[in-house]
Parts: C-alpha cells; sequence; structure tokens
C-alpha cells in the first residue's frame, strides 16, 4: 500500500464554528497525528480561494488523502470532492468531519466544543486513511421521464418537456386530470378564469404524441436509479414503463373541518368549505341549503392552518381565495353582508396586496381573531336574531367580544399532503417531514430535486403553494429533466455493496435482507451475487453477513471501526 | 355550437381610471361588422346589481353565450352566471376575456384585444392561435444579471450543456444574497450555500463570466439575438491577477464599500468581499487617485504580477450573437431617507436591515459584532468592531411597502428576514431587548409560521402595530407606535432603530426594458407573459424573466423561477420554439388562424 | 471533576444525521458528550461497531435511525432493530449494563427530539458512571 | 344585543361626510402612533375607526376620543391606505354631535341640506313678521332684538346645551364605566375652562400655531362681541370704550372668518380637503354676524341706520338663526364638546392610573 498523506483543513465558516471552537488549536493537535502531512484552519473552506488552498497543496504536498472539519457533508461534501477530482485526486479519498452542526452550534461550552471537534476529526482521519479509490459510473439517461398526478404541476412539466420533444407518461389517481385547478371559478388576484387556463393545457396532454397519460392509475414501486428507472402502472391493464426520470406532482388534499368543535362542521347546514362555494359559483348558484339566498356571509380563514392542535403551517392560498370569494360575493349577491374573519391577512404575491386593498373597498367587513388560542364559536340564532347562526368571537382590532350575524359560513380549508403522499414516498424512495409534505434537496437552493437522483418534487406536494408558484416549479423541474435528457448520462454513486467470492459460503443469509433483490445467488458458484444497478448502499446485507464477505464499498467495516478507534483516541490523548 | 346570433358581448371599461386604455368602441365597432355579434353591452350601462334585470336582457338577446371581455371581467363573472342561471341556461358559458392578461393594457394594444376576442369568439385558446411556428435558435444564451437567480438559470442551462454568457455589472457575481448573514427560515449561512455555486460558475466550462459589463444594446429578433455589451475598464488583467492583496494594502484611498452598503471601507483598488468571483481585483475609477489626478500608481509598483495592472484601460464593447436571453436584473432596496420620520439619514444608529445585515455578518465591517454607527477622522459613517454595543433594538417592518404613498405592493420578505435579524440579535447578544412592529405577519412559506413561532418564543417582543416616527431624545431613541393588542400607545426607548426596507424595481430597470423592449408594470417590475400560466416568459419571444425583477420573492422562489426560465431555454434550443412573442406577432394573423381552427 | 461520559452514535444518513443537523441550523444546544458516526442506514449497524465502541473507552453506544415505515431503504430499520435486542442480551452477558446501549427514531425534521434525546442518553450514563470495559481488557491482555 | 357588528353602520356615516374611505383602515396603528395628541391610554384614530368599521355603536358613543382632534392632517398625511383617518374622526363627530343632542334637530340638519334651509326661512319669516306687527318701528325692533339675545341664550343653554352635555358625560363616563376619585372631578371641572377658551392642546400638534392663533382670535372676537351686544348693549351704549371694543371684536370676527373662508375655498390644506356643508353654514353666520353688527353700529355711528333699517332687520335674522338653530344644532357645539371631552378624558386617565 502506498503511503498515507492526508491533509486536514479546518474551517471557521466565518464565526460560525471559530466562535465556539478553537479551529487554530485543532489544526494544531491534529497535524501530529499519525499520517497527516498537513493540517490548515481558513476563513471559508467552501469558497474559491478554500478550495484553492486544497488543489494547490494536494499538488505541493503530494497527498492522497484529504479530511476536511466544517460543516454537514450533507451541504458541501460534493463540493469537496469535486475540488479533489480538480487536482487530478479520486473524489472519494476525502472524508468530512461535522463540526458546525454537530459542534459549534449545539454546544456551549469552548473547551468542551473544541475537545470534541478533535475527536471528531480524529474518527475523520482514522476513516479516510482506509478509504479507496472508486470511479463513478456512467449510466445513460432514458429520455421518457414519469410525472406522477396531473394537476397543474404535473400538467405543466408535462407540457414543458413533452414540447421539447421529449417522452412522458403521465400517471393520474382520478379519471381526469386537471386536479383542483380544474374546478376554479376564477383565480386571484386578477379574477382570470380558471378553466380557460387550464383547460387548453388539458387538451394539449391528452392530445399530445409525447404523453401517454394513465388515468385512474397508480404506480406501486419504482425500481433502479437515476437515468434507468422501471415501473408498473397498475389500471385496468398494467404496463411496464422505462424512464429516465421521476417528478412527483401528488398534490395536495384539503383539510377536515369536522374534527374543529368550534366550527361546528357537518352539524349545522349552511357551514361549507371553501372547495364547496367554489362549486357554487360554478354553478352560478350561491344559495343555502334551503335553497334561498343568505344575507350574512362569513369567510372564516385559517381553518386548520397556522394552529399546532391542526397544522402549524400556513397554506399560504386562503388569504387571497377569500378575498376573490369577497369579490365574487359581492358580485353575485350585491346585497349581502360579508365578513372575513382573518387571523393575518398574507396578501405577498404579485399583485395581491392590490387586491386586498380592493377588495377592502367592496364593502367587507375584516375582523381579526387568533387562529392559536381563541377560535370563533359558531352556534345557532334564536328566534328575533334576524339570521340563522351567530358567530362570537373576540375581535383583536377592537378588543371586543362581539356576535357575527351569518346565513352562510365558508371554511377556508388549509391544505393538506396528499393521502398516497407516503405511499408515493416509498415508490420512488424520497422522505418526507413531520407533516407528510416532500422533503426537498435543499430548501433555498434546490427546492424542486430530491436526496434521490432523478426524481423531482413539484407542485403543493412540497408544501402549500399557489398557481404561478406551482407551475415555476414545474418548469423547475423540467429544466433539470430536460438538462439531463440533454447531456444524455450521468455518473451515479458506486458506493454499493460487493461480494468476496472468496470468502462467501452461500449461505444466502444476504439474498433474505436485501429490500430491493439486487442480490442473487449463483448456484454454480455458489455464491451470492450483488446487482451494482439495482443495489442502493444501505449496507444491511453488511452487517447480516457471517462471514464479512460482502463489504459495502465507502462503509466498510474497516473504515468505521478505525473512525471509532479515531473517535476515542484522541479523547485519552488530552 | 353556438352561434354568431347566440353570443352576446359584454365589454367592462377600465375601473382604475387609467385615460389611455384600450379603445373599447373599436372593438364593439370589430364585434359588430366582423364578428357579426348582435348584441352588445358595456358593462357601466348595465344595471349591475341585479341578476334578474342582466337575466331578462339576456332572454331579450337569445343568447346562449356571454363573452365577457374588458379589464377584469372576472369581477363581473358571478354576477352573470348566477343570471345564466336564472334564464335556464348554463352557467359554463359565460366566457371571460381579460385583456390584461395577455398585455393589453393601452389604447396601442386595441389590436391585440381584438385578438383575444376574436380567439373566444371562435373557442380557440389564444395561446393556440398566437402560437408561432418552429424556427432555428441560436443555441448561445445571454443570461443579464449575476445574482442568485441569474447563477441558477446559467447553471441550469450550462449543465443542459449549452453555452451561456452570464454578464454582471458589478466587479463579481453573488448580489444581494452575498450580503446576507443567515437565510430564513433554516439560518443556513448565506455564504455556505452561495458560494459553492459561485465557484461552480467561476470552473463551469459553459459558462462565460463576463464581470464589470453592462448590457448597452439589444437588436435582431427571437431566437437570434445581436448583443453590445460594454466591458467596462477593470484595469487589472484578470488572468494574470493572483489576488495577493498587496496592491490593495498599499493604495491610499479609503471609500464606503458598496458591498457593505456603507457600513464599512474599502481601497479603491478592490475585491467586493473575500468569496468574491472572479476572485480577482478591479480598480474603482471614481475613487482611484491615478485616475483622478495622474499621480499614484503606488499598486502598479507594487504588483508582483507583471503587466498585470493597467491604470490607463479604457472601457471597449463587445458583440455577442444569442438566441435566448434570461434577464435576472434583481432589485434595490427602498431608499429610506423617503420617509424622514423614520430619521434614517438623521440619527446615526438608524440603519437599514441591508446595512445590519451586513453588521451582524461576521465577514461584515464589524466583525460580527453589533455596534453603533461612529464617525471616522474624515467624515465616513462607519461601523467599527469595538465600538458601543447597543442593548435594545426597534426592528420596522413594511418600510415603503404596503404604502399607498410609496410602493402599495408587499416587498413578500421583510417579515421573514426581520424575524431572522431579530433571532440573531437575540443569539449574539442574549441580553438584548428587540422589539418588532408589524401590520400583518406574513410568514407563508414552507416552515416559516414554524419559525415565526419559534422566533415568538425567544422573548422577542413582537407587536403589532406599524411605528409612525422616531424622534431622538437625549442620544435615545424613541419608537413611537400603537400596540393594537393591547390597546395602548408606546414610546419605545430604544438604542438601535432597524429599518425593514422593501424590494423596488432597480433604478435602471426601464431603461433595460427599453433596450429589451420588456413591458413594466405600474410599479415598474417586468412583466410576465402570464399570471398563473407562465410566469417566466415575456411577451418577447426568447427572452424570460427570472427572480425578483418579475416581482418581490424570496430565495427559493427566485431559484425556482431561475430554473423555470432555464427549462422555457433549453425547450427553445432543443426545439426552435421562440415562444409566443406578441410583439413580433400581428394581430391580425392571429385572428386569421383562430378564424382557421374555429369550431364554429 | 464531574464524569463526562463519551457517547459513540451511529446516525442514518436520510432521516437521524439531518435531524442532528436540524438541531444544528436551529442553534438546539444539547450535550456535547454524544460523537456522530453517518453510516447509510441503521440496518449497516453491527454488532461488531458496537462491541468496538465499548471496547475503544466508549461509555454509551447510540443508534438512530428512521422512524419505522419511514426507513429511505424500505426495513433496514427493522433489521437494526432486531439486531438491537441480541446485542442488548450479549451486552449483559459480558457485563455491560443495558442502558449503555439505546435504539431510538429520530426522523428529519426532528431536531430537537434529537437535542433531547442526547441529553437525556447522557444523563443515563452519567447515572451508570464510567464504563470498565475498556481497563478489563487491558488488564486482561 | 349590543355587541353585534352592524355591516349598515356605515350608511349612517355617509350622510355625515365620510363616503370613500370608511373602510380602507387596515389597522396599521401609524394614525395613533403618528398624532401628537395621543397618549398611553388615549388611544384614537384607529381605535374609533375599528369601532366604526364594525358598527359598534354603543362603543362610539362612549368614546370621548373624537373631540381631542383638532384635525392638523398629519394621521391623514402619512396614512398608508389613503384612509383619511382625519377625515372618518370628523364625520364621527359630527355622528356624535348628533348622539349627544337630545332634541333630534342636529341629525335632520346634518343629514338633510334641505330641512335646514327650510328652518332657516321659518326663523327669517318669523322675524320679518314680528317686525311686521311692530310696524318696523325701530325702538321696539331693537328693544326686542336686545331681549330676544338674552333669552335666546338663557334658553338654549338650559334646554339644549346643557342637557346635552349631561347626555356626553352619561355616555362617555358613566357608561363607558370610567371610575374615577373625585377629586379628579374638580380638577377636570377647573380645567375646563382653560380648554374651552385657549384650546390650547392644539399647540402639541406640530405647525399649528398660525391656525391656532386665527382660531384664538376668532373665539376671542366671538365671545367679546356676544358679551358686548348683549350685556353691555352695544347697540344701545353711548360708553365709547365700550363701542370701540365692540368694532374690534366685530372685525375680529368677520376679518378672521373671512381668512378662513379663503383657505377653505383654497382647499390647499390636507385638513380642508373634504368641507361639509354644516361647516359652511357655521364660518358664513360666523361671519354674516360679526359684518351685520360691525355695520349696524357703524351705521348707528355715522347716523345711517334710521334711513336703512334693513340692515338691522338682516342682522337679526343672522343672530336668530345662529342663535336658535346653528348654535345649539350645527356645529357650535363642536367648541363645547371638546372643551367638555378634555376633562372627561382626564376624568379616564385618573381611573385607569
Amino acid at each position: 500500500m502506498e503511503e498515507v498523506r492526508i491533509g486536514v483543513y479546518v474551517c471557521w465558516c466565518g464565526s460560525n464554528i471559530a466562535k465556539m471552537v478553537d479551529v487554530e488549536e485543532v489544526s494544531r493537535e491534529v497535524e501530529k497525528l499519525p499520517g497527516v502531512v498537513i493540517a490548515k484552519d481558513y476563513k471559508y473552506m467552501c469558497s474559491d480561494p478554500g478550495q484553492d488552498l486544497i488543489i494547490q497543496d494536494i499538488k505541493k504536498h503530494n497527498l492522497n488523502r484529504v479530511v476536511v472539519s466544517a460543516c454537514s457533508p450533507r451541504i458541501h461534501e460534493l463540493t469537496f470532492r469535486k475540488a479533489l477530482e480538480n487536482a487530478g485526486l479520486n473524489q472519494y479519498m476525502f472524508e468530512m468531519a461535522n463540526i458546525r452542526e454537530h459542534v459549534s452550534w449545539v454546544h456551549t461550552d469552548r473547551a468542551e466544543a473544541t475537545k470534541k471537534a478533535k475527536t471528531l476529526v480524529a474518527g475523520a482521519i482514522n476513516r479516510v486513511k482506509w478509504h479507496e479509490s472508486l470511479d463513478k459510473r456512467h449510466v445513460d439517461i432514458d429520455p421518457a421521464t414519469l410525472i406522477i398526478g396531473g394537476g397543474i404541476s404535473g400538467i405543466s412539466a408535462a407540457l414543458e418537456i413533452a414540447n421539447a420533444g421529449k417522452q412522458v407518461y403521465l400517471v393520474e389517481k382520478a379519471d381526469k386530470i386537471g386536479g383542483y385547478v380544474a374546478k376554479l371559478d376564477l383565480t386571484f388576484p386578477h379574477m382570470y378564469s380558471g378553466k380557460d387556463m387550464i383547460q387548453p393545457k388539458i387538451d394539449k396532454v391528452m392530445n399530445h404524441e409525447k404523453i401517454e397519460v394513465f388515468l385512474n392509475s397508480m404506480i406501486d414501486e419504482v425500481f433502479g436509479y437515476v437515468g434507468n428507472f422501471e415501473a408498473t402502472v397498475k389500471a385496468k391493464d398494467e404496463k411496464e414503463i422505462k424512464f429516465g426520470n421521476v417528478i412527483v406532482a401528488t398534490g395536495l388534499k384539503p383539510f377536515d373541518p369536522s374534527g374543529i368543535d368550534n366550527y361546528q362542521y357537518g352539524k349545522l347546514p349552511d357551514i361549507i368549505t371553501s372547495l364547496e362555494l367554489e362549486e357554487m359559483f360554478i354553478n352560478g348558484q350561491v344559495t343555502k341549503k334551503d335553497g334561498t339566498i343568505p344575507k350574512n356571509i362569513a369567510l372564516i380563514h385559517c381553518v386548520g392552518s397556522r394552529n399546532t392542535n391542526y397544522h402549524e403551517y400556513c397554506s399560504r392560498t386562503c388569504c387571497m381565495s377569500a378575498l376573490k370569494y369577497a369579490n365574487q360575493l359581492r358580485s353575485a349577491l350585491p346585497e349581502s353582508n360579508i365578513f372575513n374573519i382573518y387571523a393575518d391577512i398574507r396578501a405577498f404575491g404579485k399583485g395581491c396586496e392590490e387586491f386586498y386593498t380592493n377588495t377592502s373597498k367592496k364593502n367587507v367587513m375584516f375582523l381579526m381573531y387568533d387562529q392559536q388560542n381563541d377560535l370563533p364559536k359558531i352556534k345557532k340564532a334564536g328566534t328575533g336574531d334576524n339570521c340563522d347562526m351567530i358567530i362570537e368571537m373576540n375581535e383583536k382590532l377592537s378588543g371586543e367580544a362581539i356576535e357575527v350575524p351569518a346565513d352562510m359560513v365558508v371554511l377556508m380549508v388549509g391544505m393538506k399532503a396528499h393521502e398516497n403522499a407516503k405511499e408515493i414516498a416509498h415508490a420512488v424512495g424520497i422522505s418526507m417531514c413531520g407533516n407528510e409534505f416532500y422533503i426537498e434537496r435543499h430548501p433555498k437552493l434546490d427546492p424542486v430535486a430530491t436526496t434521490t437522483d432523478g426524481v423531482y418534487i413539484v407542485g403543493t406536494c412540497q408544501s402549500p403553494k399557489d398557481i404561478p408558484d406551482s407551475v415555476t416549479q414545474a418548469n423547475a423541474a423540467a429544466a433539470r429533466v430536460l438538462a439531463t435528457i440533454n447531456v444524455a448520462h450521468m455518473e451515479v454513486e458506486v458506493t454499493t455493496a460487493v461480494v468476496n467470492e472468496d470468502v462467501c459460503c452461500g449461505c444466502q443469509t444476504c439474498i433474505n435482507v436485501c429490500p430491493y433483490t439486487a442480490i442473487s445467488y449463483d448456484e454454480e458458484k455458489n455464491v451470492s451475487v450483488v446487482n451494482e444497478i439495482l443495489c442502493k448502499g444501505c449496507g444491511t446485507c453488511g452487517s447480516a453477513c457471517p462471514t464479512g464477505a460482502i463489504r459495502s464499498r465507502h462503509f466498510t467495516d474497516e473504515q468505521i471501526l478505525s473512525q471509532i478507534e479515531g473517535l476515542m483516541s484522541m479523547q485519552l490523548q488530552i | 355550437m353556438q352561434g354568431k346570433n347566440q353570443t352576446a358581448l359584454c365589454l367592462c371599461p377600465t375601473q382604475n381610471g387609467y385615460t389611455d386604455w384600450v379603445d373599447l368602441n373599436e372593438i364593439a365597432n370589430y364585434a359588430s361588422e366582423k364578428l357579426q355579434i348582435k348584441t352588445i353591452w358595456f358593462s357601466n350601462d348595465l344595471p349591475l346589481l341585479n341578476a334578474e334585470i342582466i337575466a331578462e336582457k339576456i332572454k331579450q338577446s337569445n343568447a346562449v353565450q356571454i363573452i365577457l371581455a374588458g379589464d377584469k371581467p372576472g369581477f363581473f363573472k358571478p354576477l352573470f352566471s348566477r343570471a345564466m342561471r336564472v334564464v335556464g341556461l348554463d352557467p359554463k358559458n359565460v366566457k371571460l376575456v381579460s385583456f390584461s392578461e395577455y398585455g393589453a393594457v393601452n389604447r396601442y394594444h386595441t389590436g391585440l384585444a381584438k385578438a383575444l376576442v376574436a380567439c373566444a369568439f371562435y373557442n380557440v385558446p389564444f395561446d393556440v392561435a398566437a402560437k408561432q411556428p418552429a424556427k432555428n435558435v441560436n443555441p448561445e444564451t445571454l443570461v443579464i444579471g449575476g445574482g442568485i437567480a441569474g447563477i441558477q438559470a446559467s447553471l441550469e442551462i450550462a449543465d443542459g450543456n449549452q453555452k451561456v454568457y452570464l454578464v454582471e455589472r458589478t466587479g463579481t457575481i453573488g448580489g444581494h444574497m452575498a450580503m446576507f448573514d443567515k437565510t430564513f427560515p433554516t439560518l443556513d449561512c448565506a455564504a455556505c450555500i452561495l458560494t459553492p455555486k459561485m465557484v461552480e460558475i467561476g470552473q463551469h466550462p459553459n459558462i462565460d463570466l463576463m464581470t464589470y459589463c453592462e448590457v448597452i444594446d439589444v437588436s435582431g429578433e427571437p431566437g437570434d439575438y445581436t448583443v453590445k455589451i460594454r466591458q467596462k475598464a477593470r484595469r487589472v488583467n484578470l488572468a494574470t491577477c493572483i489576488g495577493c492583496g498587496i496592491c490593495s494594502e498599499k493604495c491610499p484611498p479609503n471609500v464606503p464599500s458598496e458591498f457593505d452598503t456603507g457600513t464599512g471601507l474599502r481601497k479603491s483598488i478592490y475585491i467586493p468581499f473575500p468569496q468574491a468571483v472572479p476572485n480577482k481585483y478591479l480598480i474603482d475609477a471614481d475613487s482611484c487617485t491615478y485616475v483622478k489626478n495622474g499621480k499614484c500608481g503606488v499598486c502598479v509598483k507594487v504588483c508582483p504580477v507583471k503587466d498585470c495592472i493597467n491604470l490607463d484601460e479604457k472601457d471597449h464593447e463587445v458583440e455577442l450573437k444569442v438566441g435566448n436571453i434570461v434577464v435576472a436584473t434583481g432589485f434595490q432596496t427602498f431608499d429610506a431617507k423617503k420617509i424622514e420620520r423614520y430619521g434614517y439619514g438623521i440619527y446615526d444608529n438608524v440603519v437599514t436591515s441591508l446595512e445590519f445585515e451586513r453588521l451582524v455578518n461576521a465577514a461584515g465591517p464589524t466583525g460580527g459584532n453589533i455596534t453603533i454607527r461612529t464617525t471616522d477622522k474624515k467624515g465616513n459613517k462607519i461601523f467599527k468592531g469595538d465600538s458601543e454595543v447597543p442593548k435594545s433594538y426597534a426592528i420596522i417592518h413594511c418600510i415603503g411597502s404596503r404604502d399607498e404613498n410609496h410602493h402599495k405592493y408587499c416587498s413578500r420578505v421583510c417579515c421573514m428576514y426581520s424575524l431572522k435579524l431579530a433571532h440573531l440579535v437575540k443569539e449574539k447578544l442574549p441580553d438584548a431587548e428587540v422589539y418588532e412592529y408589524y401590520i400583518d405577519m406574513r410568514a407563508f412559506g414552507k416552515g416559516y409560521e414554524e419559525f415565526y413561532n419559534r422566533i415568538n418564543s425567544e422573548g422577542i417582543h413582537i407587536i403589532r402595530g406599524r411605528t409612525a416616527k422616531v424622534l431622538d431624545k437625549k442620544g435615545k431613541l424613541i419608537v413611537r407606535s400603537e400596540d393594537i393588542e393591547a390597546d395602548k400607545l408606546i414610546e419605545q426607548e430604544v438604542d438601535m432603530v432597524i429599518l425593514a426596507v422593501g424590494l423596488e424595481p432597480r433604478e435602471d430597470a426601464k431603461h433595460i426594458a427599453e433596450i429589451l423592449g420588456l413591458s413594466s408594470d405600474n410599479e415598474g417590475w417586468f412583466k410576465e407573459y402570464n399570471y398563473a400560466n407562465d410566469p417566466v416568459g415575456t411577451y418577447n419571444g426568447g427572452i424570460t424573466i427570472a427572480g425578483v425583477c418579475q416581482g418581490p420573492k424570496d430565495i427559493p422562489d427566485t431559484v425556482a423561477q431561475a430554473s423555470a426560465a432555464a427549462a422555457r431555454v433549453l425547450q427553445s434550443i432543443i426545439l426552435g420554439n421562440v415562444g409566443a412573442g406578441l410583439n413580433t406577432i400581428s394581430p391580425d394573423v392571429i385572428i386569421e388562424k383562430a378564424k382557421k381552427l374555429s369550431t364554429l | 471533576m464531574e464524569f463526562e461520559p463519551t457517547i459513540v452514535s451511529f446516525l442514518c444518513n436520510w432521516c437521524s444525521y439531518t435531524g442532528a443537523d436540524l438541531a444544528g441550523t436551529s442553534r438546539m444546544k444539547y450535550a456535547h458528550n454524544v460523537r456522530v458516526i453517518r453510516v447509510m442506514c441503521s440496518g449497516r449497524v453491527e454488532p461488531t461497531f458496537v462491541f468496538k465502541a465499548f471496547r475503544e473507552g466508549a461509555d454509551g453506544v447510540l443508534i438512530c435511525g428512521c422512524h419505522p415505515g419511514d426507513c429511505h431503504y424500505h426495513e433496514g430499520n427493522y433489521k437494526c432493530l432486531r439486531r438491537y435486542h441480541l446485542i442488548k442480551k450479549y451486552l449483559d452477558q459480558m457485563g455491560i449494563e443495558q442502558d449503555r446501549l439505546r435504539l431510538a427514531w429520530i426522523s428529519a425534521s426532528e431536531g430537537k427530539q434529537f437535542a433531547e434525546l442526547a441529553d437525556e442518553m447522557t444523563e443515563t450514563i452519567k447515572s451508570l458512571g464510567p464504563c470498565k470495559v475498556k481497563n478489563v481488557m487491558e488488564t486482561l491482555t | 344585543m349590543n355587541n353585534r357588528v352592524d355591516p349598515n353602520f356605515k350608511n349612517e356615516l355617509y350622510k355625515l361626510g365620510n363616503k370613500e374611505s370608511w373602510n380602507d383602515c387596515f389597522h396599521c396603528g401609524n394614525c395613533t402612533a403618528v398624532c401628537s395628541l395621543t397618549e398611553e391610554n388615549i388611544v384614537f384614530p384607529r381605535k374609533a375607526i375599528r369601532y366604526m368599521q364594525m358598527g359598534l355603536k354603543d362603543k362610539l358613543a362612549q368614546s370621548a376620543e373624537p373631540w381631542l382632534c383638532y384635525y392638523c392632517g398629519d394621521c391623514t398625511e402619512t396614512c398608508p391606505r389613503d384612509a383619511n383617518p382625519g377625515e372618518i374622526m370628523m364625520a364621527l363627530r359630527r355622528w356624535q354631535t348628533v348622539k349627544y343632542e337630545w332634541t333630534g334637530l342636529a341629525g335632520l340638519f346634518y343629514k338633510s341640506f334641505t330641512s335646514l334651509i327650510v328652518a332657516l326661512i321659518l326663523v327669517a319669516i318669523a322675524i320679518l313678521t314680528i317686525g311686521f306687527m311692530k310696524d318696523f318701528n325701530h325702538e321696539a325692533i331693537m328693544h326686542f332684538g336686545h331681549s330676544l339675545e338674552f333669552w335666546l341664550i338663557i334658553c338654549v343653554f338650559s334646554i339644549i346645551l346643557v342637557p346635552n352635555i349631561i347626555r356626553m358625560f352619561y355616555f362617555t363616563v358613566i357608561k363607558a364605566k370610567v371610575k374615577a376619585p373625585i377629586g379628579s372631578y374638580i380638577a377636570a371641572f377647573l380645567s375646563l375652562f382653560g380648554h374651552m377658551f385657549t384650546q390650547i392642546k392644539t399647540f402639541k400638534c406640530d405647525k399649528q400655531t398660525t391656525r391656532w392663533l386665527i382660531h384664538f382670535l376668532v373665539v376671542m372676537g366671538y365671545l367679546g362681541l356676544l358679551v358686548i351686544t348683549v350685556f353691555l348693549d352695544w347697540f344701545g351704549t353711548e360708553n365709547q370704550s365700550i363701542i370701540n371694543l365692540g368694532y374690534i371684536t366685530g372685525g375680529l370676527v368677520f376679518v378672521f372668518t373671512f381668512i378662513l373662508m379663503i383657505s377653505r375655498l383654497s382647499k390647499n390644506r390636507e385638513l380642508n380637503k373634504y368641507s361639509h356643508s354644516t361647516d359652511w353654514f357655521f364660518i358664513i353666520w360666523l361671519f354674516l354676524m360679526g359684518l351685520t353688527a360691525f355695520l349696524v353700529r357703524l351705521f348707528i355711528d355715522i347716523d345711517l341706520l334710521t334711513n336703512n333699517f334693513w340692515l338691522y332687520m338682516i342682522h337679526l335674522m343672522v343672530i336668530t338663526q345662529w342663535g336658535l338653530l346653528l348654535v345649539p344644532f350645527g356645529k357650535w357645539t363642536h367648541f363645547l364638546y371638546r372643551s367638555f371631552a378634555v376633562s372627561f378624558i382626564n376624568l379616564k386617565k385618573a381611573s385607569l392610573s
């Protein structure tokens, strides 16, 4: 084996790390460790000059291993790997020690934090000694794309890709595409027609030669990896499809307000959700259940949103929808009294604040309530009240406990993740956050990609959003897909399992534990064989193997065991 | 299908009082003569409050379909739907033609408005009728603006194996995002997530980065644009500068640093900030002693690289040929001096949020220490790391936003960044008191509400009530606001006031719009092709917009939009499609096509 | 000086490591005794790793994976769970208190839970005192 | 129920002047904070605007705060939504005037321009009739006029104004459940006269000095003229210093009301943007009163009155209309309510501290 020559780089991250960790001491101490040729600290390792520093050192000191001790590898592992490549070193000869998220940001004792940082770096140094060169595999990208969900996001992404001449499979659970937007009469803030907007798109998708639409269909399980996925579309007739990328656009489920006692949904007749009101507008008929026209109409915002008992998050669109309804009601029922019972008006989009201003000129009464601690109470009105219902609430802007007359109450229900969200997440291998919305690769700089290569999330399945924002995301994902298709091939991780056939005894334990059926049994040789394309590198087989014949590349026993040693040895030195 | 005799047209004049609006009489004439629509109403003449009367009118006209056309006719739709219902007709046959949806906003667009009415009449989607034939598109793309939007769009296109020219006005890419300390709601540092992208831009084989450049002229047509670019004299050779910084050390003048929004000083020969890309020096001609007086030249003497600095370099022009242009010119912050009551520019310790952002930034002039503003010997008002530390802070939301006297719109990011700044103060100075004054708390994005709740529990005073004035009382600042929820007036004494300034179109946005032939809305933001359906396209084929230049938005929305713009560009290159391009297609052509495709 | 234990923890890359990162980005403060090793899946954690940690002087070992049903690799965390019970029994036989090993589910959004878990675990180990395995082994050899 | 919101309340306000901006306010609190007269527990205009938008009439009746506003225009100038809080406060004061006034005539005159004109004509006819009955005998009519002025003041005060002030007290102190210690009542009563004559609070408003001076001079002129004509018998006296004093006060009244009218007409300032018709009656009649009184005495002095007795008839008509209609039911009462409001607010402050 060649001589191990490690370069260690400790990042200040401005003051983010340097404030709580004595980075200079860390770099001084670890430089003494065996194998370490050079150790340095620098203000921003990830910056251009920081990366240059590594590249120069690799060349100058003939380094063959690099450890960077900085932030989470989830953020910058790829950045530094690229730097290694640029310096002509195999990118896997690299290890990161996370001394920001796991040290400087979470600890308060500078001495202890510094000590911990040192042990983490020592662990990384020990581990990197066992790293081996791995070559990324180039895979060809299948130019077809699978899109799950036929709402506005799915449709927009489909058209964007298909219009560039690439094949799209669009799988929709319902019997028609269009989703919730197709059920909208008008859109905010300009009161454009929802139908005119989406219908041409629906028509285009249904008749597009490059788009195959599967209605009443579901995806069971997606096999493969970026560029080479395959799945079975489950419908009346099953169909096998192959594709290179997946866009998940499963959309939303409206919040069910029947769980909120104060609102009496389902118990009093004329308490409806915003969706039911939308339908009334489409039918041109806003009436109570008894067919008469309501005189007093109250719209309650934030139903199920911004309340830790239901959903803590803001559903982003309800405020503006409620203003839209106020305008529609004013138009359809000019004599009615309209009350918007809100928490904060979130009119943040382009043209939305202006829409809010104009709405307040239309004789709409705005009343503010506390959406977290003090929900309005709806009760049946008594005789002589001259209305059907009474809403009791504490109005925050006046500080008064008031009563609001109502003949119809519209609950502006928030958005939840789709009921199939979990299933789909499993089928395509992406993660969900606590409230079942999918997690993007990076909340700011990569809002449509996921941690699984080749799988993108767009629209309300990522978090609540309005039409323009959904369409934008859909197009953004399309850009990614088009770019990969255009390049036609890409590099994939090779951190898969391999079997050492000399040691394998053919017990087939690994085959039972593999979740991807990536391991098969070669009867002739009496050994297990890993299909590296199907293997996703979880390592479960490696830990189950009784003989140690299976190695998880880049997570080998030697690597982890010596990392443990490193972690503990430093501990004793101090 | 409905014939011409069964269609009634109702024209809705503008409600905004524009005198220069689309000529509705001409449209009425066109509809009755060319489309032979017999029943034409004007919404002003109808008794709009009464669905029954309108129902009666519909009955008399024998119409089974109604086209509502004009300025946001959607506001009348529910009334007409109800009237249709009263007549016993299907409310779905009320069609909307909203002129502004496709950019017909003044009398020059009357032709376009006619085409829109015709498409509705012939029952052909406008986008279908207005579609232009495919053509050869130059695969090279120009991206204007090197902020996060421009960076993202460039990377997406370049990753798709296409050539990109990224033109940036200043000496480095990074834009406003590079100036921020942390980003909401996850609080990861802006530099940590942005600089890798900047580095990638600098290294990408498909990206030609042109900093310190300005686009001065664009000619040609969609798919084949010729762009003239002025390369401003950098006076330092990009290829040979090694970024050692000796020149800067010896350079005599100290001037306010733009990157630090004037909170700190820089030299005449400088790098905007340590992580700048390209990480090379440049000379600011306005302050350079040599450029001004012809004397000095110290930098040339100390520079270790031969002929790297050329103090006599002149601006020159470059010409590029591109097929698509992505406009990502960004924004500027509202000038808080315009509202004198808040005392910005009068009291030293009234600062803007952007200044404060530099103040808390570890890479800023104070090394991340929050201090009061001081005056140095030369009279520069700057911040120094070792000055006194303010103990109490007021953060005032909506400065210049949501205000009929300034900008009517909401700037979308201020609520969240204000909460973030409050958190940063509390993190650095746990004993500090922070007061936030807001109107409505707009925490709408993913994880934002959770962030708000968290900040709320950190002991920060969040007060509903817009501050009206800041006064000075013996060196302390008095912030006068109503605490609406507590029902009282408060005069809070604080050491520092942070003004959450809104976003506004750049000063030169109008100029850029002229060069590119883009439309702008009333506020000066670039107009997108279609609000909901196509938020990145413009009326000029081959030109897309991304980021805040289209309207205020936060980083994730900007990034998504930039990627969307890139999708459009890639699609156009692959397919030779340059978008509908209303500015390059005549309304008559659209009408003819609609007639042909008509299902009537 | 108060006893400061060392706890070696194995975190799966998809949920738990992200959750621990979230604790960091949210600036939640927790005990400094936890040292993290990243594995792709909790299913990768071999008994050897645990024993090695104790052998090298760790006072506690923490394994974190995705919540049941949420495993990025479908069921790696179940495999881990089975192994966990086995390791516990074995620890007992070796004279190591069972409480020194703990398995917990931390999702990507549970930064707070991770911080609390780290504190809790530290307290537990503190009450158990230093693990003697290493010394014993060294005297034996 | 009295805490029921009332979306139709705005219709009442429409007639009192505020038509466009009643619902524009989105409650940022800027107006309260920009106002120089607000104090920790004395917040307006926003709170009153809120009651108005919600139609909480009882709450509005109980708020004396609108009377503290001198309409300097700061709130309106800086309002981020052009909701014109200053004008809304003005409209609310009109509404409160109507509310406190027990006969209902104030309400009638505010809402119906015609009824005010009819009332003015009826009074004019009555004066003419009386003149006719007295054969237009100068001596008799002037004697009658003098005693009419005297009794008018007594009656209007005791029948209309005092009961109205008591009603105002009832609403803003008793119904609003203000519980102030007895001592504060005395202090409030003592401070009353200072406010009434000087309106000293205006000084707290920025850039208001000139406006305050004009108002002060008009008030002083008006009160002086009142005392001199009614109690010192200006038209009958021979005492030269009284006569001169009368000239000065009369002159003050018509000269400065004239200046006020000009400024209203030019509408160059924020606060004069929206003038209600009743505001015009108030100022015109004040002007006419000063002018006619001045001329009557002048005519007496240069001995022209005998041949121009119509002048006195006009003067008598003007002051009767003024005293019988405009003082008890018009804007004059604002002066009274405003002064009392300061005292009542002082009680509220005392009860809160």
